[in-house]
């Protein structure tokens, strides 16, 4: 799969060769350095959508804000929210080194051209979901930036060790959330469990295809975006939490989960029809959660205008 | 600087102006903190996610003290009392309306808090005043933060000054409403242990007045609303906002 | 004293007459509108002035942050010269509106070129001071800030309103200090007069020299920058502060100081050779306050040629 | 929800780490205020003021807790205890150095700090972790801050680098040294009241020297200065603190 890079008009195999050097030399590629128009495009694609992952990310577990049972989780979830929030700000940042406007991207994930991870598009239905959320969504996406944070681009490295360092809270949050319900009552336990029977399949999903179906992977492992393969992160991702989620007493929803001869854990077959529904909308809540987006964003539009006007008012003038 | 033995009815005023204060906390929190995800600039989820999250601390503040006080549990006051036990203004239990009715409430609410954290930072009873003093660096980061929204809205289009009106319409009332006296605070406030609120009215009315009259804006000539006095959208929020704990009525712990 | 205003070449009588009835009628100067080059200029002068006033104020009182006798009072103490960088950082923005640097502000302040308030250059020999200074001089500014509030120039104006409100904060601090102090021990009494004998005069005297000797006011008037003589100002603070000195139980020291039949406080002949000799740095800590300004900004070059450094390593390039 | 009854011993796990807090605090806030005025930047002025009194407000929290539990004044114990009575750790002694060393130290210990926080957020001891959580949020927009003034300065000039590898350095023994567990504290460890600072200390060295590794920073290879052990600095700083509560031993206010 290490296929050659696709070179642009305009430039040379030789500016490759040097730019790929680099790379191997483990050098991060900063803003004002030269680099293929195709490694440009590749990471303002997964930097953007990673960005837009983080305000979509704030509406399932935003729900639940108004619903939190107590003073401490209600603290705790609002201030979770405020991260992703906070984390969309560094990565649209982080692509905006890269020549890309904000305004641009958000135009592009309104006008649904541009992706999101489609975790985001399952429901949360019960409070226990907030924390299998942060349990599993936020551990699997932890496995995957802390990969990232290795890449070879600077700012987006950069981004992902501060966005990781936060993600840590959130996953120690959610579990011990989700193991508090497992040892309470009754209600609590069986909430927990229908939480995981929802959510187990999603997040083995979110980390991506198997590698033999993952068509960009080639370039950017050669390009050192992509260090490890979906494969290899879902597995560092079930010997992680697996154990775990046992201990906790629950019962995971794959009747073919086993560990192999090295211990390993090693999940049943994957059902990637519903990936895929669910990446193309015709499953799950991408309509309802663009259609929130854009409200937000149309009903925002007269206040961003009076923002303008005002800092015209106030703005020097040459 | 240790505490007064407090009289009874020392002990009740506290726990009067206690409760309304961290009601009033609680449910703005709860309003503002729905803004997230929904704000018209990423940068304004941050900012309101921010004052939820202080005006939750505060109310967490208030019930902590009240349990040094009485005993009580701050979840369970916040998540098992009936709406009839809420001592709240209603200016706190209204919708979030548009962008104008949110930072309009807010200012106002803030100036108010602000200027009721100063005056109690001198309380004679020193828990309150630390707490006071400690909760009003943060609500003055607010104030600013509201006035200038409130500055931006009324400057900046037409339809912005006409949205902000309206909600200064709306909510002035209501605003009055939180300096109408508490009936059984009077010990607390000669005993220099609570803010006299008559005394605070005037100095809101001159810090908010000025600045409205800055930005053109005229306050209606209408009585105030008193606390106590509710509107029919308490019992949805606390529908909403004690729905998962009233659903576990057993539950030990979250 | 209403002299005509300087017209500068390339402007014309018309566009000031159509400029002064602009502020006649009430109206607020924006930045993008027409405006005379000197009244650009005066207040360039006066806001920098300004914020200058408020970096430097913070050294007098920041000295005490470290001895503050009580965690409240050292608490209200640092937030209060915090305030003071956010005002000064308020005003900086309003004069970039008009074309100023922050960066050329900082040079002229730190070469000695631009002036800041005098009343900085006394040095805090005591902790009533801090008390003091609240309750005396943010007194005083905030008479002459509740007075700018009303100017021609939008940004300013607004900026005045904003810091008005934060200075009512500070000035009930002061008082409440210099009160309990009055009443408190013997120790704490003899701290409070003794505070009060060093402040009193140059308290009167930042609000500036008599009318008679004031050059910039006609124009300033006439511009509506300036919209009450410094002896009217003074005159509101004599009338305010007198009387709650006098009821704390302190003398004010000045034997002349009475009240006039329409029951105005009516102060001593003022030593202004010492005002101009402080103003001129022949007295006072003008020097000190200077050499400690530098040496912040010296020994703040190396972060910001680092800050810069970092910024220009992700900063989007074209 | 409700506080368990505390043995004796409990109670004394917890009111010598709250000592420990409550003293790192006061003195992390006492050097840190006293950039206001002097920073490189007029924003880093207001930004270190705001994290001194963050500090300075956890450090009244700890006060506040301990005063529930044995009566204890705030004040008195910051302003009239003697050297030898201060149960900080020698790191938040240190004087300030430059800007790189103020930094790192500030980031050393927001890191150290928001992880206790977040142990502490669900101890069995409600009270505590209302206060923890509380606490948290402050503790970590601290530790957003300072880790990305480290990596400024890392990946900055060579100069910056150089003074923050310095910084590294001098201070890393002294971190390490906020790990050394406290005799005493384990019968609160036991019962969930407080958390286990060996268990902290690797997630600790994860968080810290993953954000040191990617800055291409390494950490001295050096045995910790445990608490209770302090530097000439001590002395000088007790004497500024103290200085003009000291001078009026009588007053009864401030």
């Amino acid at each position: 799969m290490t296929e050659a890079a696709r070179i642009h008009p305009g430039e040379t195999p030789e500016q490759h060769a040097a730019f790929e050097a680099r790379i191997q030399r483990g050098e991060k590629i900063e803003p004002g350095d030269w680099m293929p128009a195709e490694y440009r495009r590749q990471l303002i694609r997964m930097i953007s959508q990673h960005a837009h992952s983080e305000v979509v990310g704030m509406l399932p577990e935003g729900e639940w804000i108004t619903r939190a049972p107590s003073l401490r989780r209600k603290l705790i979830l609002m201030a979770k929210v405020q991260d992703e929030a906070g984390h969309g700000q560094y990565l649209y940042h982080a692509a905006e080194t890269l020549g890309a406007t904000r305004e641009a991207m958000l135009d592009a994930l309104l006008s649904g051209q541009a992706k999101y991870s489609s975790i985001f598009n399952y429901p949360t239905r019960s409070w226990a979901d907030v924390g299998m959320i942060g349990w599993l969504v936020d551990g699997a996406a932890i496995k995957n930036q802390t990969m990232l944070a290795g890449c070879s681009y600077g700012p987006y490295s950069r981004a992902m060790v501060r966005i990781c360092s936060e993600e840590t809270f959130h996953h120690k949050q959610g579990k011990e959330m989700i193991v508090t319900y497992a040892r309470g009552t009754a209600g609590q336990r069986q909430m927990a469990q229908d939480a995981l029977n929802r959510w187990w399949w999603p997040a083995l999903m979110m980390l991506g295809p198997h590698d033999a179906d993952s068509p960009n992977s080639g370039v950017l492992t050669r390009w050192g975006i992509k260090l490890k393969s979906n494969d290899e992160v879902r597995q560092q991702f079930l010997d992680e939490h697996v154990p775990e989620l046992l201990e906790a007493g629950l019962s995971i929803p794959d009747p073919l989960l086993h560990q192999d001869e090295q211990g390993h854990w090693r999940h049943g077959p994957i059902d990637w029809s519903e990936f895929w529904a669910v990446v193309k909308g015709e499953r799950g809540l991408n309509r309802e959660r663009l259609a929130t987006r854009q409200q937000a964003h149309q009903d925002g539009a007269w206040v961003r205008e009076a923002m303008s006007a005002y800092a015209a008012r106030t703005a020097p003038t040459a | 600087m240790s505490d007064p033995a407090l009289s009874v009815a020392q002990r009740n005023a506290l726990l009067l102006r206690l409760a309304t204060l961290a009601d009033d906390e609680l449910l703005l929190a709860h309003r503002v903190g729905a803004w997230t995800g929904h704000a018209p600039i990423l940068e304004e989820d941050i900012a309101l996610a921010n004052i939820a999250q202080d005006e939750l601390g505060h109310a967490t503040g208030w019930l902590e003290l009240r349990r040094t006080l009485d005993g009580s549990d701050p979840d369970q006051l916040a998540f098992s009392r009936d709406a009839s036990a809420f001592r709240h203004s209603a200016i706190t239990e209204l919708p979030n309306g548009d962008w104008a009715f949110t930072m309009l409430r807010q200012y106002l609410f803030d100036a108010w808090e602000a200027l009721w954290l100063d005056a109690a930072s001198r309380s004679h009873y020193t828990p309150l005043a630390q707490t006071a003093a400690l909760a009003l660096r943060e609500e003055r980061f607010h104030l600013e933060h509201t006035a200038l929204w409130t500055e931006r809205l009324a400057l900046g289009t037409p339809e912005s000054a006409r949205r902000l009106s309206n909600a200064l319409e709306e909510l002035w009332p209501y605003a009055l409403g939180l300096f109408e006296p508490l009936p059984g605070e009077q010990p607390g406030i000669d005993a220099d242990l609570l803010p006299d609120v008559t005394v605070l009215k005037e100095r809101w009315l001159m810090l908010v007045g000025g600045h409205l009259q800055r930005l053109q804006l005229t306050p209606p000539d209408t009585a105030p609303i008193p606390r106590g006095q509710h509107t029919p959208h308490l019992g949805p929020l606390l529908a909403e906002f004690q729905r998962v704990a009233r659903e576990h009525p057993d539950a030990a712990g979250w």
